[in-house]
């Protein structure tokens, strides 16, 4: 088993005619993701990577049953691709697009919540489900399959936790990047439930970094779980105040501290690594101790 | 991105919320005739985006012109926290009832706009959020139909006002939600909202943080931005695309994330080094912003080693490897690097680099650890290739 | 029985301190409705016919425990009136103010929905359960308690309706006005649901008018009702393009006419009055029959 | 209220819609020197709210000023089903490739804005969509997102257009929906949206209907309403906030209630009678009110005869009797009257009428079919008081 993305995803990559989204595909269809269709107006008739491209959503779900969307598409046009995906019943929705205004972002959460659907990111890295999907820009060669759950709300610090459990020969059962930025579609606590629930995940690694309060409510849902969970923030070294590239990862007003954050997993009963590479090593325990 | 005071002020006028007349001056001489057309007593503020400025004396009170003008030659050219002082504004002296707080922001948590109001204005509002929670009234706006003026009322009649003052309390919080939405606004404050002696309610300071993801849509936002108020490397990095924060340190660090760029400042830490900057070269940096970064982080002269460290996805190791090498070429300074290559065509770049006499590290723990080490001179690094 | 108000109604007034909202509180009072509190900004502390005045719904809910709502406030404050009723937890909302533009009505009846409450009107004259409740403006002394249900898109017209069948000695159940304009709150159709729930009504008088497909849309529903309805559509002699007083009251289109609702009403069985005088005696026949 | 063409071009064009230049003109001349200004062949349409100019001869082509100026005075002064013509808008004859129709209208089966579209363009839409529905390709606005781009792309691909003509097309529509949204329309089309030679789409003819009920807060558009294009009872009503429609009978009728009135002059009908208008004089009319309303119906000489049908509920009855008689007495014309006064304060309004020898009637059947019975001759009223 897994979460979110399987051997069964039918991925439609919005946005699939632009450099990331050619770049992209072909990447995820090379790792053997079920890519079956392709969006871009006016693009219909070309293929990408072997996969066709249709003008609008709802042709190219109509002609393929795609259920999963990814989004490449540039940040103005980035919402309706979203509202699109989510009007002709796409059921998850990644959106790896970055620099989405945050006022935009509010309303594509509303649309794509009371449309039923469920939206990864914006700005985010994507999933993998190791030997069955990728949907994302995670290299997949750093993947193995096995008992490990990431989720995330950094990119390439999550390919350094994945490489690193990888080269301890940990695998992983699904990794999710939940997106930098304020306003998500997908929280921690709605993925820590997921692995909670999926048979397969043993035991889960969190990846938050300073800024809001994504983490603290987090923990309070991991107390509760049966499955071990490792830790790790990122910006214990960052000054207040100052916006530390992602738009979230700001500490205002003496709240959002990697130290509080630290606190509230580690009462939960969570162990966090102080550093990247000692997240494979508390996992690798954390493992051994079920 | 943040507005001056004089800027949000000029905003919340034109969207009809009662601000009291001003002037902005750039010189004593200008601050003088600015009081002069104001009339009786002014009150001069540094206009810089740092707080705490009354604290660091960037306002001042006069009675004449005369004062004004040496009001303003004591502030402006001032420093707070570090950003100069290029502009005063000269307003009224307000003959203040009563201080109150109003403010937006894009909340999080719940996933919307939330208005904040404490009858307790005039301070910092994050220290009354701490101390005194229970002090601030909160109201969300809908996610469908938005802020409305019941919700207004609601919070006016919290603070404990009455009569016309619900009225005008209302009648503001209204326009500055519309503000706050039409400059995709992550941060609109008026503080302190007070009534004067007239009995009305004036806004006699306000502050706006608008969303840089938005600004692609609000140029005539996008210009006015003040790069004085910014480290000139910042702007710089700003234009090739790459977010910069200068630090303290000697140990300047380029890396592409910014969760793996903080992560990498954690790791230099934790093995006794500091950072002299937090940089993220972005998703898909090309040769060209790899060289401007390394220009920007070797213009600070504290710098004494570099940590660059690249976990390709997007970004491919052969580009990086190819744009350490151009940079290189291009910067005049040489100072010892430490490079860790891995991802997206890893191999390529680390053969471009070695290729080069530019050695690499395999993880970032070694590579944090060997660069404090250089960096703290207990370890002689190979010298590093340029022009 | 009876449907929507009754004597566990106790109502809230917003608006009560304005010409219409103080003459009809105390109309509603004499009728015996429980009238618990009424709201006017800046009002609190006064009484209108003996109702306590607040300055919010959110206060007048709190002290009172109001949960029924009659919005008398003018059309430009209105749709703020109807969204902090639902926001407060108000469950059932009678909008009597007219000339509230069509965008607001649009943005009231989806947000009153998605609170969970039910908004009758706007532009309505409002329900009366006889010797229970009045809530609205229909005067009281034309009511007399007993079997029928009427449901009414017309003011006045409803008012000659319930006269005639008290003339008759036939009593009412519940009097629900919906109201006249184009987009309302509760259609004849949710009022037919009810009344074929409620014991205590044995038949349905349904007073229509041109315009609009409300009409047809209920008799989709009359077909599988258990219980008789009758049928009155105003404006048979309506000159197509005008419209007739009521936002709604156009015939547009060719669509809308009073022969195509009386049509679509008489094919789902129910007796079509050609005169507002004919209704009564088709309701005795009705009742009757049963 | 309807806008003419020429006003809804010039908010269109405002909010980049392409719609050609044009100028109105109300005499021969200015028409002359507008064509010359345009150059080129051109198009004068009349300037009326009446559907079908066209066929009315409404609409010509002209090939000079000087047949520009003949065109306009043919249409100046021409009365398009009742109407009168007063401005002429003289355009740049079109050469079109393709005729398109696409609007918004208020969705009441649907509660939302629903945009219509017809590769058909350039005819009645109303006879598509009653003829051939299938033609018609629709999309709703979400209550929430409103109107987006994905949209008007996915209904431009249903049309069958390709290449820019989306784009442009998907770009009309968003601007159109805004329009729609900031004017507090009911309706807004473009018909045709024409494909003209130089392959882009424009807007050849527009037409707006605003939601009366809004204009409380659209004064500039309250404006713009032409009152020559309402017979001037129906002006005068509105003036007195009574609703009145001019109809061909001749029977006059004063009601409460739109419904109501509509079921009286059902019912005099019914009774073999022809109504002379619809008249309902609102919810809390006034005696001044009614004065009014006497006024307007007795101004029209058909009417023969008077029937006024009041049920009394926020209207009090004694206000009613009160203003039939102060109506009366201002009134110079008789004409028979039946009076059905029944509901709030009706003993008293019935006791004020009679007081002045003016006969009642309980129910609405007697009353229609008394008055049809005097309009006929049938009956002797009893002699009408007044001044």
């Amino acid at each position: 088993m897994s979460i979110l993305v399987s051997g069964d995803t039918r991925l439609l990559v919005q946005g699939i005619t632009g450099r990331e989204g050619q770049f992209h595909t072909a990447q995820m269809v090379e790792y053997g993701t079920r890519v079956v269709a392709g969006v871009t107006p006016g693009g219909a008739g070309r293929e990408v990577a072997g996969v066709p491209v249709y003008n609008t959503v709802r042709e190219a779900v109509e002609s393929t049953g795609a259920n999963t969307s990814i989004v490449y598409v540039p940040a103005p046009f980035a919402p309706d691709a979203v509202y699109e995906a989510a009007a002709s019943g796409i059921g998850l929705i990644v959106v790896i697009t970055e620099r989405i205004p945050a006022l935009d972002e509010l309303n594509m959460y509303e649309y794509v919540r009371r449309k039923g659907s469920r939206m990864i990111g914006p700005n985010c890295p994507g999933l993998t489900t190791p030997g069955e999907a990728k949907v994302g820009i995670i290299p997949g060669n750093i993947h193995k399959r096995g008992p490990v759950g990431i989720v995330s709300r950094s990119g390439t610090l999550t390919y350094e936790a994945v490489a690193a459990l990888t080269a301890r020969g940990i695998g992983q059962s699904t990794v999710v990047g939940i997106g930098g930025d304020p306003i998500v579609g997908t929280s921690f606590l709605e993925v820590l439930e997921m692995f909670e629930r999926d048979p397969e995940t043993e035991a889960v690694v969190l990846i938050g970094e300073i800024g809001g309060e994504a983490e603290e409510e987090a923990a309070g849902y991991i107390g509760e779980m049966s499955k071990p969970v490792v830790g790790f923030i990122a910006g214990r070294t960052a000054p207040p105040g100052r916006r530390m590239g992602h738009a979230g990862a700001i500490i205002s007003g003496g709240r959002g501290t990697a130290e509080e954050k630290v606190r509230a997993l580690e009462a939960a009963g969570a162990s966090v690594a102080r550093s990247p590479s000692e997240i494979a090593e508390l996992a690798e325990r954390a493992l051994s101790r079920r | 991105m943040n507005l001056h005071e004089y800027q949000t002020r000029e905003i919340l006028r034109r969207h009809g919320i009662p601000v009291p007349p001003d002037q902005v001056a750039s010189t004593p001489e200008e601050a003088e005739s600015a009081a002069a057309a104001i009339g009786g007593e002014v009150v001069i503020k540094a206009q810089v985006h740092a707080g705490g400025r009354g604290k660091a004396g960037g306002v001042k009170l006069a009675n004449s012109p005369v004062g004004a003008r040496e009001a303003a030659e004591q502030i402006l050219g001032m420093q707070i926290k570090g950003l100069p002082v290029n502009k005063v504004l000269v307003a009224p002296a307000a003959d203040i009832t009563n201080e109150m707080y109003l403010g937006f922001i894009l909340d999080r948590a719940n996933k919307t706009v939330t208005l904040m109001a404490s009858a307790a204005g005039g301070v910092d509002i994050e220290e009354v959020a701490e101390r005194t929670p229970e002090k601030i009234v909160r109201a969300q706006a809908d996610p469908v139909i938005g802020f409305q003026p019941y919700q207004a009322r609601d919070v006016a009649y919290e603070l404990g006002l009455s009569g016309r003052h619900v009225r005008q309390f209302a009648d503001i919080a209204m326009r500055l939600y519309d503000v706050f939405l039409e400059n995709d606004a992550s941060l609109l404050e008026i503080n302190p909202l007070a009534i004067v002696a007239s009995g009305d309610l004036q806004a006699l300071d306000a502050k706006m943080v608008v969303d840089d993801n938005s600004l692609f849509r609000h140029p005539e936002l996008a210009a006015m931005e003040d790069h004085t108020q910014l480290a000139p490397s910042e702007v710089e990095a700003a234009r090739a695309g790459i977010t910069f924060i200068k630090l303290d340190g000697d140990i300047g660090c380029m890396v592409n994330g910014a969760g793996l760029a903080m992560a990498t400042m954690d790791t230099v830490k934790l093995y006794g080094g500091e950072p002299a900057n937090f940089l993220d070269i972005g998703g898909g940096a090309s040769a060209e912003q790899v060289t401007a970064a390394l220009n920007i982080i070797l213009a600070d002269p504290k710098v004494r080693a570099v940590l660059i460290n690249i976990f390709g996805g997007i970004t491919r190791c052969d580009v990086v490897a190819r744009g350490i090498l151009e940079g290189l070429s291009a910067v005049e300074r040489r100072v010892p690097m430490v490079v860790r290559l891995v991802g997206t065509n890893e191999e390529e770049g680390r053969r471009i680099l070695e290729g080069a006499q530019l050695p690499t590290a395999s993880s970032l723990s070694e590579a944090a650890e060997r660069v404090v080490r250089i960096a703290r001179g207990e370890e002689t690094p190979a010298p590093t290739p340029g022009a």
